[in-house]
């Protein structure tokens, strides 16, 4: 591709777009219209996952993707790629495809479908945005609208339950919004521009009033995030339906905040400029304390999918924890976990949901010998958990190895101990849900079994588990290849932020 | 408990609008206006300073000020029950407001058509003019003359409007000339306010009545009292 | 050129609300469309001349101020001139087909309507003291009117209400015109100015303009002064309620922010900016407070504009005692926010008034399971309650921003706060409908469906009202044009 | 102190007593004299101000015209409002649900 190729500039725009127009198109699809809503959907996710490859490429190459326009005096709509922008991107597009498929099966027979369809497409055109934004307030305009576009599928039900689920997420969502801009206005009044800068745009001295704002931007951000106190929405938010429960845990919502603070450290503050001021340190603290107390709130679960939000809580904070060891490799360690946690995650809560659609299976205690009943989705779930305890060589391994490695980097060996804490914490909850699917015999009927002829489960919500799961194990296995998630954050590190 | 807290801030703002008034009494500043008005009184087409302000000066005033008055009336009809117009108990059957009327009619046109004339060089014009023939109006009425066109009909809405008419064509007609809106062509000026100021006459003389006329009476679930006028 | 456009602009209005009292309503509503056509075509023309050139005074009967009364031309004027023809225009289209036409009244509301529009843009352009008054007097009267156009009794309980307390405001104001006029010997609001400049201190001055703000924030319904407001607005027609809550109030607002940016610099206080402030803030919070707890889905959206129009009393702390470019900043949020506010705060009460209509009840409770049935007009209020949130890339948001950035800029931290627990606040109220909506369990399984045209103006209004963000700067750069001083 | 500026005195008076009357009185009729109380002490202050200023003064006359024929267009408009108001709930004032016994004027 020619460098100056005239498409260029609106690369990322059109990557936007493809969601955002699917999400018109959907809605204004009468609600009969399956078949075709579900062409959209999968043409806008396959042409999105292309546009995302041709920057992914371009990138690589060095290529800069930059649009923007003025909004209002002093402040510019920006998009932009660059390295941390493409891997968050390219994990929402990939599993935008994975997620819809699954959607589909999920959903069917089920009212109010226009709408879910709809939202749901918002909702990845929000999270592309974050991705792609190129300053502080076009992340901020696409981080509110995410919230707004994940309200309908958290209550999508419109039971009681998801209604009070809805309001705790709004509330907690929103005061989060209300702290980011109060820190974004502030910061502005403070130096006068958003633009992430590589190595920050803040200047020293730190000042008391930089040293709220900060606290303002992580706290805002720590809202999404899940990090502890303010994690709260996020086990109540499983009411919604398996696919959003993965998109919002796995993708969207958690790692916009992971993803958000990221930015705040690297391209607002500058990582040094942070490290060298005193700023992480206390961040790192609050991580570790939130990966613990995740774990642990995750092993009184008897509700598989709390479990896992649990588990999410305490997942995510390894992203912020690996970013405040502040040494290369505990960036790289932080950073990949971001694609790993994203593909792990998404895999348990698909079988999660396969379980319950299947077999109307919920809690922990009812799974014993689901494994003889739907192996797929078993051996997958499996395959997530190990990952997710650090099994090697899948992918949950490599992050923990990166971030220890890390750690003795940057001369913080706690963090080591935390993570062999939380891992072992880690295998404390996964592994008893293992047993049970594997070597418990079973005893009763299902709850409510339905049967798809031949198959386990409709193949719409079997493939998407089993690939994923598969990806778990190829990222951990090809973990030096050259476009792996490793390589990838090895790249960015090296490139951007710790040369 | 209430009485004597409005009264006492009623108190303290009464002291302080008594202070302001002498606060600005003690040290105006700024131009006269009156001057100004007096040199430019030549230019007006009308004698008396008060009327040239009124319909030449300050003209968009007066405009906006009649369109205030139609809206009241257009209100006013909008509420206006139309078969109770004419009801025969509302008639006054008393002799001497017979003579009265007989007498006083042709007198009180007499005055309003005076009024109006005087306008353009004493204290009068329109509005008065329109007040004094709207007060025949209430008579007749009080008197049971039948007067059809206060039904809310197509007649009435035409003469509420007719004076705002004629004056916004007349602001109109200059400014499609390339003049300012509402100025009067050169040497105009005084056929154009006495226009003006005669349709203006009917129709507030028209406002004024229809909303005398035009409200809800006689009806059966209206209590006893609410008769009372 | 000018003065035609200038003459048909005034022009139009007026002589439409004339020729529309002589015709039925279906009549009337197909001239009317010929008269929006024609205003908003003037509008526009008007803009982008000024926007070439620069803002000019035009005389009126060709008498210069003092002597005559002067039009101000200015690039906010024209803003909010066309700010009204878009969202009159919209009101009158949904009015069109929303009234029934069949009702006798209902010829009423076409003259009325375009007195109305007469008197809103005698105000954005006037700049002579009196003139304003019987400007705010046409838009009262008329509004008044329509309130109470064929109300029952708790109309016109509303429209008295209303009326009386507007009426107060208008002679509190008219009392400190008849003061300004004792002190200053000119009703021209620029020629006040100068003089306020050359002789400062005239305490006596200072008070009448307290009183003539006063008056004016009773009639825009500033907290503890809003108790008219929201069964006014609650209980009007939808497109009445739109009108009233997008423009009416605005008209009084916008004179008192005139005063205050040409004579608060002399005349003002400290305390009465801040008390302004004060106030405003009060109003944010009690204001959507309430609105959460309104059983009936018109009073939220009214409560909502209380709430709102507090957000626009921070100009007053906001401009006094300031750098030139916080006070820019903060005119300019205050601009923004009149201008969101008045195109989301429409599209809110038209997309209500079309909820009301398919579900047959005002109460929030019963719009159970409607989301299911009429995403469209729900969807409307929904971009609309975004920008009464304020959340980007809405016109909320652009005037948040400067507001903040001027709180910040300024060093009163203090209004930061309050914007932002405001923006929560209204989220509050708007997920509140939402929330119902998507209640599963309704009895009614067979909703109506509006035609489409009633859905598609709150639409498009909505859509405005988001877009504005986005083009917050090209806007804000034809009002800050430079004005070509006049006689 | 001219007899000029002894009207504006009077007017701010006259306003306040209306102004009292406003705030005080219940009976929407009260209410409404209370408000032509108000426009008279307003005109009043506004030819008494201007006079005691310039002698006589044109302008602040065609005003109070002006004015004048605003406050009876309102008026008007309110004593419709109130008579159908009356027909309508038998209230004088605006408290709903609770009937006046003041009587009526």
């Amino acid at each position: 591709m020619a460098e100056d190729f005239w498409l260029n500039p609106w690369l990322p725009l059109m990557a936007l777009a493809t969601s955002m127009v699917a999400a018109v198109v959907i809605f204004a699809l009468p609600e009969e219209r399956h078949g075709l809503r579900t062409g959209v959907n999968l043409a806008a996710s396959l042409l999105k996952l292309g546009l995302i490859t041709v920057m992914v490429w371009g990138v690589f190459q060095g290529l800069e993707y930059r649009l923007d326009f003025t909004m209002m005096p002093g402040i510019e709509f920006v998009l932009r790629a660059d390295p941390l922008s493409m891997m968050f991107a390219g994990l929402s597009a990939v599993l935008w495809v994975l997620t819809t498929a699954y959607a589909v099966g999920y959903l069917e027979y089920s009212p109010n479908r226009s709408r879910f369809f709809g939202f749901f497409s918002l909702c990845v055109a929000s999270t592309t945005g974050i991705a792609l934004a190129g300053n502080l307030f076009t992340f901020f305009l696409f981080y509110e609208m995410l919230t707004l576009a994940t309200y309908p599928l958290v209550v999508h039900r419109g039971t009681e339950k998801a209604l009070a689920a809805g309001r705790t997420y709004i509330i907690y969502t929103l005061s989060g919004g209300a702290l980011l801009l109060l820190g974004m206005a502030w910061l502005y009044a403070e130096t006068g521009t958003l633009e992430f800068t590589q190595g920050g745009f803040v200047e020293g001295p730190l000042t008391p009033s930089l040293a709220i704002i900060f606290a303002l931007l992580i706290a805002g951000l720590g809202v999404k995030a899940a990090l502890f106190p303010l994690h709260g929405w996020l086990p109540q938010a499983m009411v919604a339906p398996a696919p959003v429960s993965a998109l919002l845990h796995a993708v969207a919502v958690v790692k916009a905040g992971a993803f958000g603070i990221v930015r705040v450290v690297n391209d607002v503050f500058g990582i040094e400029f942070a490290r060298d001021e005193g700023l992480l340190l206390p961040l790192a603290w609050l991580a570790a304390f939130t990966i613990t107390y995740g774990s642990l709130r995750a092993l009184a679960q008897q509700d598989l999918k709390r479990m896992l939000a649990f588990s999410t809580v305490s997942q995510v904070s390894y992203i912020v924890l690996g970013l405040c060891l502040a040494s290369p490799l505990g960036m790289v360690g932080g950073l990949v976990h971001l694609l790993h946690q994203g593909i792990m995650k998404i895999t348990l809560f698909f079988c999660a949901g396969n379980y319950a659609e299947t077999l109307g299976v919920h809690r922990i205690d009812e799974l014993d010998g689901a494994g003889r009943r739907m192996p797929a989705t078993s051996i997958a779930f499996t395959i997530g958990a190990f990952g997710m305890i650090g099994v090697p060589p899948l992918a949950g391994f490599i992050t923990k190895w990166t971030m220890g490695l890390g750690a003795l980097e940057a001369n913080m060996p706690w963090v080591v101990l935390v993570l062999l804490v939380s891992s072992v914490l880690n295998a404390a909850y996964f592994l008893p849900v293992v047993h049970r699917l594997w070597f418990r015999a079973r005893e009763r009927d299902w709850p409510e079994e339905v049967r798809w002829g031949r198959l386990e489960t409709m193949s719409w919500l079997l493939w998407p588990p089993v690939l994923t799961a598969a990806a778990v194990v190829a990222i951990g296995v090809l973990a030096s290849f050259q476009f792996s998630p490793l390589s990838w954050a090895e790249l960015l590190v090296n490139r951007e932020y710790l040369p | 408990m209430r009485l004597a807290a409005v009264l006492v801030l009623c108190a303290v703002f009464a002291m302080a609008l008594v202070g302001t008034v002498w606060q600005i009494a003690g040290q105006p500043v700024g131009g006269t206006l009156p001057e100004t008005v007096a040199d430019a009184m030549a230019d007006s087409g009308v004698d008396h300073p008060v009327t040239a302000v009124l319909l030449n000066f300050r003209s968009y005033d007066t405009l906006l000020e009649i369109g205030v008055l139609v809206i009241a009336a257009i209100a006013g009809i909008s509420m206006a029950r139309l078969p109770s117009l004419e009801d025969p108990e509302l008639r006054t059957h008393d002799s001497l407001l017979h003579a009265l009327q007989r007498w006083f009619l042709p007198l009180m046109w007499l005055v309003a058509g005076y009024l109006l004339w005087a306008g353009a060089v004493q204290p009068g014009g329109a509005f008065q003019a329109g007040a004094v023939l709207a007060g025949t109006g209430v008579l007749m009425r009080l008197g049971g003359m039948p007067m059809n066109f206060l039904q809310p009909r197509l007649l009435l809405r035409v003469g509420l409007a007719l004076g705002f008419a004629v004056f916004l064509l007349v602001a109109v007609v200059s400014a499609a000339g390339g003049d300012a809106f509402l100025a009067y062509p050169e040497g105009m000026a005084k056929p154009l306010i006495l226009l003006i100021e005669i349709f203006l006459t009917l129709s507030i003389a028209m406002v004024l009545l229809s909303l005398f006329v035009a409200a809800p009476v006689n009806d059966a679930r209206e209590p006893a009292e609410g008769e009372s006028e | 050129m000018m003065s035609w456009l200038m003459a048909g602009l005034l022009f139009t209005p007026l002589a439409w609300a004339v020729v529309s009292l002589l015709v039925g309503f279906r009549t009337g509503r197909w001239l009317s469309w010929v008269g929006m056509v024609l205003q908003v075509g003037a509008s526009v023309a008007l803009w982008f001349a000024v926007a070439r050139e620069s803002g000019f005074y035009y005389a009126l009967g060709g008498w210069q101020a003092p002597l005559g009364i002067e039009l101000q031309v200015d690039g906010l004027a024209l803003t909010f001139v066309l700010l009204t023809a878009a969202v009159a225009s919209a009101c009158g289209l949904h009015a069109g087909v929303y009234l029934d036409p069949d009702k006798p009244w209902q010829r009423y509301f076409w003259p009325l309507f375009w007195f109305l529009w007469a008197g809103l843009n005698a105000v954005w352009l006037g700049a002579d003291l009196f003139n304003l008054y019987v400007g705010l007097e046409l838009i009262t009267l008329s509004a008044v009117g329509l309130v109470a156009l064929g109300g029952d009794a708790g109309a016109l309980r509303a429209s008295l209400r209303y009326l009386l307390a507007a009426l107060v405001g208008s002679m509190a104001y008219l009392l400190g015109v008849a003061l300004m006029y004792g002190q200053f010997g000119t009703l021209s609001l620029a020629g006040m100015s100068h003089l306020a400049q050359e002789y400062p201190g005239l305490e006596g001055a200072g008070l009448a303009m307290a009183l003539m703000m006063t008056g004016l924030a009773l009639k825009t319904a500033l907290f503890p002064l809003h108790g008219w407001l929201p069964p006014a607005h609650g209980i009007a027609r939808s497109p009445v309620s739109a009108l009233l809550s997008a423009l009416v109030v605005k008209a009084s607002f916008f004179i008192a922010a005139r005063l205050w940016l040409e004579l608060g610099p002399n005349l003002g206080t400290l305390a009465l900016a801040q008390l302004a402030g004060v106030l405003g803030a009060l109003a944010v919070l009690w204001g959507s407070w309430l609105a959460c707890l309104q059983p009936q889905l018109k009073q939220v959206v009214a409560y909502s504009s209380v709430a709102q129009i507090g957000y626009l009393f921070l100009l007053f702390p906001l401009t006094w005692g300031v750098t030139e470019a916080v006070s820019q900043q903060a005119q300019q949020g205050m601009t923004l926010q009149v201008i969101s506010h008045a195109l989301a705060k429409a599209a809110m009460f038209l997309a209500a008034g079309n909820l009301i209509l398919s579900t047959g009840s005002n109460r929030v409770s019963d719009l159970a399971g409607v989301s299911r049935f009429l995403p469209f007009s729900l969807f409307s209020f929904g971009l609309a309650g975004v920008s009464l949130m304020s959340l980007p890339p809405t016109g909320g948001f652009a005037a948040k921003w400067l507001l903040l950035q001027a709180s910040l800029n300024s060093g009163q931290w203090w209004w930061t706060l309050v914007l932002l627990a405001g923006g929560l606040l209204s989220a509050a109220y708007v997920f509140r409908i939402y929330r119902a909506s998507f209640v599963e369990h309704s009895e009614l399984d067979q909703f109506y469906h509006p035609p489409r045209r009633l859905e598609a103006i709150p639409m498009m209004l909505a859509l405005m009202s988001l877009g504005l963000g986005l083009v917050a700067e090209p806007l804000l750069s034809v009002m800050a044009l430079p004005f070509g001083e006049g006689g | 102190m001219s007899v000029h500026l002894l009207y504006a005195f009077a007017g701010a008076g006259v306003f306040t007593i209306g102004l009292f009357g406003m705030v005080f009185m219940v009976h929407l009729l009260r209410k409404l004299l209370a408000f032509n109380l108000m426009g008279s002490g307003t005109f009043l202050v506004l030819v008494g101000l201007a006079q005691h200023r310039n002698g006589v003064d044109p302008v602040p006359q065609a005003l109070v015209l002006t004015g004048i024929v605003v406050a009876i267009a309102a008026t008007a408009l309110a004593l419709v409002l109130i008579r159908r108001y009356f027909h309508l709930t038998g209230q004088v004032t605006l408290e709903p649900g609770s009937r006046d016994d003041e009587g009526h004027s």
